[in-house]
C-alpha cells in the first residue's frame, strides 16, 4: 500500500460517508455542512490527480461562494429550518432502489471496459499547469468560444437569478 | 508538486490542531458550574421573545447571489491573467470581452435597484 | 554557506542524519516537514501573543492614553496574564447552541489565519512551500474564513449573533471581488501566481507598486473589509449587535476568534507587502536570507500598523453604505484597473524599463484622477439637487 | 499509483448518492444538494480520464472549470427559483407543489 492509495481511501471514506449525511441530515444546515465536507474531500482527490488548480478553485468556488450560498438559502426559507418533521418523502424505498440500480449497471459497465486499471503517465516537468490551462483557455483554436460562452452563461445566470429573487413591491 | 501539496497537507493538519490546544487546556482547569442563568441567551439581560433563527434580510442573499457569479467569474481570469505575457495581444481582447460581459450584468443588476439597500 | 541558504543547509544535514538511523527517506521528509511545519505556526502563534501588546499599546498612544505599562518593561508581559484570565475563565454554552459547530467555529477562525503561514515567504530561500497556486490559496483560506464565521453566527442561537454574522459574511464575500481583482494585477505582471515569483521578480526588477499603485491601495481596502476592523466593523458593532457573532463565545474560544483577528491584520500587511512592497526585498536580502527575514516583518509591521491607523481613526461606516461602496465604487474600479493593465501593460512592456515604470504609474496616477473627478462632480449635483429640494421646502413652509 | 478504476468506482458511488438524495429528499433545497454531488462526481471523472488520458492536452480540466460555472450557474437559479416559490406559497417542499399535477 502506497501513501497515496491511503490517502485516497481516507479522503474516499470522508467523501461518500459526508455524501451520505447530505442526503439524510434533518437539518439542512447540517447537510449543507457535510456538503462542504464532501467538497474538500473532492478537492484532496483533485490534488492527488495533480490538479492543484482545480483543487483550489473548488475550495473557493465550492466552499467560499456555492455552499454560501445554499445556508443563505436555507435561512431565508426560515420555516423550514425550524421544521422537524420528516426531510425524506415517503417513496424513498423506490429511490433508494433506483440509486443502487444505478449503482449496479455503472458497476457492470465500468467492469467490461478493458482500460480500467491503467495507471497514469507521469506529468511533464517544467509546465507551469496554469499557464498551460490559461493558453488552452484562449487559444483560438483551442477553447476560447466555451471561455467567453462561460462569461455569457454566468450572465444569463446573474439576469435571471436576480430577476427571480426579486421582491416586486 | 506533489511534495508541496503534502507539505499543505500536514499543515492544514498541523493548523487544525494547534487551535485545540488551548481549548482543550481550557477545558481541563476552567471552572464548570452552568445553571440555567448563565446558559440563557444573552439579550441585552431580556429574554429572548420569540425563536432566534430569525428571518432576515432578502437583501443579503441577492449580494450572495452577485458576489457568487463574479467568484466563478474571476477564477476564469486567473489562467488568463497568468498567460497575458505568453500570448498574442489578441488573447488580452478575449479577456477584456469576458470582463465586459460580466460588468453589463453588474451594470442590469445596478439599474434594476437590486443593489440598492431595502 | 550556511548563511546564504540556511533551511536548505539544516535541512540536508538532518536529513542525512535521519536517514543514517534507518529511517526511509519519504518518512524522514515527513518528519522534517513536520518539524518545519510546527515551527512556522509556534513562530506565528508567538508573533500573535505579542501582537495583542502591541494593538492595546497602539492603540493607546492613538487615543492619548499610556495603554498597558505595569507588568514587564513597558507592558511587554500583559499578553500573558491575559491568556491566563482566558484560560481559567468558565466556559459557557448557550442554551440550544448547536454543540459541535458551536466549538468548530472558533478553531476554524483561527486555523483558516495560520493556513495562510504556509505560502508566505519570509525570505528568497525561507519560506514554508512554494505553491504554484498560492494566490487562490489565500482566497480559499478566506472562504474557510466567512465559513467559520457563518459556522459560529448560526450555532449560537442568538438573534444577535446570526445577525452579526451576516453582517459580516456579507461583507466578507463582496469585498472578496474588488480583493480577486486587485491580485489578479500582480499575475498579470508576473505571469505567476506564485508568492515566492512574485517576491523574487520584485527583487530583480521593481516593486510592483510603483507599477499600480491603485492596485496596492485596492487590495489594502478590500483587506481591511475582509478583516472585518473598522471602518468596516459592523460584525461587531458594539452599540447596535453588542459584538456580533462571537457574542455567545467566552474564555479561550473568544480568545482564538480575537488571536485570529489581530494575526489575520497582520497577515495581511504582510500580504500587502509581498504583492506590492518586494516582500523580503532589501539591501543584502539575497547574500543574507536572515536579513530578508528581517525586512519582511519590518514591512508586514508597518501594514500592520496602517491598518491599525486606519481602525483608530476612522469611524465605523452603516452596512448599506458599506455595501454600496463596494458594489457601486470599488468593484468597477477594481475592473476598470484590470481592464487598463491588461490593455497597457503588453504594449509598453518592451520599453526601457524605466520608461516603462513610469508610464505605468502615469496612467495610474490619470486613472486615479479621472476616478476622483467623476465622483467630485457626481456629488456636486447630488448635492445641488438637495439644496433645491430643502430651499423649496423651505418656501412651501413660508 | 492509484488505478483509474477506483476514481471511477467512486464517481460512480458519489452519483448513485446524488440521484437518492434528489429522489428521496422532499426540500427543494436538499434536492439541489442531491445535483451538487452529481456534478462533482462527473467532476472527478473528467479530471481523473484527463489525468489517466493525456495530461499535455488540457480538455479535461478545461471542461471541469466550464462545469464549475454551470454549477454556479445552476446554484444561482435554483436557489432563486426555490425563493421566490416559497414567498409565494411559503413552502418548499417539492411534493406540495402539485399546482401542474392531475
Amino acid at each position: 500500500m502506497e501513501a497515496s492509495q491511503i490517502i485516497f481511501i481516507l479522503s474516499a471514506i470522508l467523501i461518500l460517508s459526508s455524501a451520505v449525511l447530505v442526503t439524510t441530515s434533518k437539518n439542512l444546515v447540517h447537510a449543507a455542512l457535510w456538503l462542504i465536507s464532501t467538497l474538500f474531500g473532492v478537492a484532496i482527490l483533485y490534488v492527488l490527480l495533480d490538479a492543484g488548480f482545480l483543487a483550489v478553485v473548488q475550495v473557493v468556488v465550492y466552499i467560499g461562494a456555492i455552499a454560501i450560498m445554499f445556508i443563505f438559502a436555507v435561512m431565508l426559507t426560515r420555516r423550514e429550518l425550524l421544521d422537524t418533521s420528516e426531510q425524506i418523502n415517503k417513496s424513498w424505498p423506490m429511490a433508494a432502489g433506483v440509486a443502487a440500480l444505478l449503482m449496479v449497471a455503472l458497476g457492470a459497465l465500468l467492469a467490461k471496459w478493458d482500460g480500467l486499471f491503467k495507471l497514469p503517465a507521469p506529468m511533464a516537468e517544467g509546465v507551469d499547469p496554469i499557464q498551460s490551462l490559461g493558453i488552452a483557455l484562449t487559444s483560438p483554436d483551442l477553447f476560447v468560444l466555451p471561455f467567453e460562452v462561460a462569461s455569457v452563461l454566468l450572465l444569463a445566470a446573474l439576469l435571471g437569478a436576480v430577476y427571480v429573487a426579486m421582491d416586486k413591491k | 508538486m506533489q511534495n508541496s501539496w503534502l507539505y499543505i497537507g500536514l499543515f492544514l493538519l498541523v493548523g487544525l490542531a494547534i487551535p485545540i490546544l488551548p481549548i482543550a487546556f481550557s477545558a481541563l482547569i476552567a471552572p464548570k458550574k452552568p445553571n440555567p442563568i448563565k446558559q440563557s441567551t444573552y439579550e441585552c439581560g431580556i429574554e429572548t421573545v420569540g425563536e432566534s433563527l430569525v428571518q432576515f434580510n432578502a437583501q443579503y442573499y441577492i449580494f450572495a447571489l452577485v458576489f457568487l457569479i463574479f467568484d466563478v467569474e474571476t477564477v476564469f481570469l486567473f489562467p488568463w491573467a497568468a498567460s497575458i505575457n505568453a500570448l498574442d495581444y489578441f488573447v488580452v481582447v478575449e479577456g477584456v470581452i469576458f470582463i465586459l460581459i460580466l460588468i453589463a450584468g453588474l451594470t442590469y443588476v445596478w439599474r434594476k435597484g437590486m443593489l440598492e439597500w431595502i | 554557506m550556511f548563511w546564504a541558504d540556511p533551511i536548505n543547509t539544516i535541512y540536508k544535514s538532518w536529513m542525512t542524519g535521519l536517514t543514517s538511523l534507518g529511517l526511509s527517506g519519504s518518512l524522514a521528509q515527513v518528519l522534517l516537514y513536520l518539524l518545519g511545519i510546527i515551527l512556522i505556526i509556534s513562530g506565528a502563534m508567538v508573533l500573535d501573543i505579542m501582537l495583542v501588546w502591541v494593538e492595546r499599546k497602539v492603540v493607546a498612544r492613538f487615543q492619548g492614553r499610556l495603554g498597558p505599562n505595569r507588568v514587564g518593561p513597558f507592558g511587554l508581559f500583559q499578553p500573558f496574564p491575559d491568556i491566563i484570565k482566558l484560560i481559567i475563565k468558565e466556559d459557557t454554552t448557550p442554551k440550544g447552541a448547536d454543540k459541535f459547530v458551536f466549538n468548530l467555529a472558533p478553531i476554524l477562525s483561527l486555523a483558516s489565519v495560520i493556513f495562510l503561514w504556509a505560502i508566505i515567504p519570509l525570505a528568497h530561500n525561507i519560506y514554508g512551500v512554494d505553491l504554484n497556486v498560492a494566490l487562490l490559496y489565500l482566497v480559499a483560506a478566506g472562504a474557510l474564513g466567512t465559513l467559520s464565521v457563518i459556522m459560529a453566527g448560526w450555532s449560537s442561537n442568538n438573534k444577535y449573533a446570526l445577525l452579526g454574522a451576516f453582517r459580516q459574511v456579507a461583507a466578507m464575500i463582496s469585498f472578496e471581488v474588488p480583493m480577486i481583482v486587485a491580485l489578479l494585477i500582480p499575475v498579470i505582471f508576473t505571469g505567476s501566481l506564485s508568492m515566492n515569483t512574485i517576491s523574487s521578480f520584485q527583487a530583480d526588477n521593481y516593486w510592483l507598486v510603483l507599477v499600480s499603485p491603485l492596485g496596492a491601495l485596492l487590495f489594502l481596502i478590500a483587506a481591511i473589509a475582509e478583516l472585518g476592523r473598522s471602518p468596516f466593523d459592523l460584525n461587531e458593532g458594539e452599540s447596535e449587535i453588542v459584538s456580533g457573532y462571537h457574542i455567545e463565545y467566552s474564555g479561550m474560544k473568544f480568545g482564538l476568534f480575537y488571536a485570529g483577528e489581530l494575526l489575520h491584520a497582520f497577515t495581511f500587511g504582510g500580504f500587502v507587502s509581498i504583492l506590492f512592497f518586494g516582500g523580503w526585498d532589501g539591501p543584502f536580502a539575497e547574500q543574507f536570507p536572515i536579513l530578508g527575514v528581517f525586512y519582511f516583518l519590518i514591512k508586514a509591521m508597518i501594514g500592520y500598523w496602517v491598518i491599525m491607523w486606519i481602525k483608530y481613526t476612522v469611524p465605523r461606516i452603516r452596512i448599506d453604505h458599506m455595501l454600496m461602496f463596494n458594489w457601486k465604487f470599488l468593484t468597477p474600479v477594481a475592473f476598470a484597473l484590470l481592464i487598463v493593465t491588461a490593455v497597457v501593460h503588453p504594449l509598453l512592456i518592451g520599453l526601457n524599463n524605466w520608461v516603462y515604470v513610469a508610464s505605468m504609474f502615469l496612467i495610474n496616477v490619470i486613472l486615479g484622477w479621472v476616478i476622483v473627478e467623476f465622483l467630485r462632480s457626481k456629488s456636486k449635483k447630488e448635492r445641488a439637487a438637495a439644496e433645491t429640494v430643502s430651499v423649496s421646502a423651505a418656501h412651501s413652509h413660508s | 499509483m492509484i488505478p483509474l478504476a477506483w476514481y471511477l468506482y467512486l464517481s460512480a458511488a458519489l452519483f448513485s448518492i446524488g440521484v437518492f438524495g434528489v429522489l428521496a429528499r422532499r426540500n427543494a433545497i436538499a434536492i439541489l444538494l442531491g445535483i451538487e454531488l452529481m456534478l462533482n462526481a462527473v467532476n472527478v471523472n473528467l479530471v481523473a480520464f484527463w489525468r489517466y488520458g493525456d495530461p499535455t492536452v488540457m480538455s479535461g480540466q478545461v471542461f471541469a472549470v466550464i462545469v464549475f460555472a454551470v454549477a454556479a450557474a445552476e446554484v444561482a437559479v435554483g436557489l432563486s427559483l426555490v425563493y421566490s416559490i416559497y414567498r409565494r406559497r411559503r413552502t418548499v417542499i417539492a411534493d406540495e407543489l402539485d399546482l401542474m399535477k392531475w
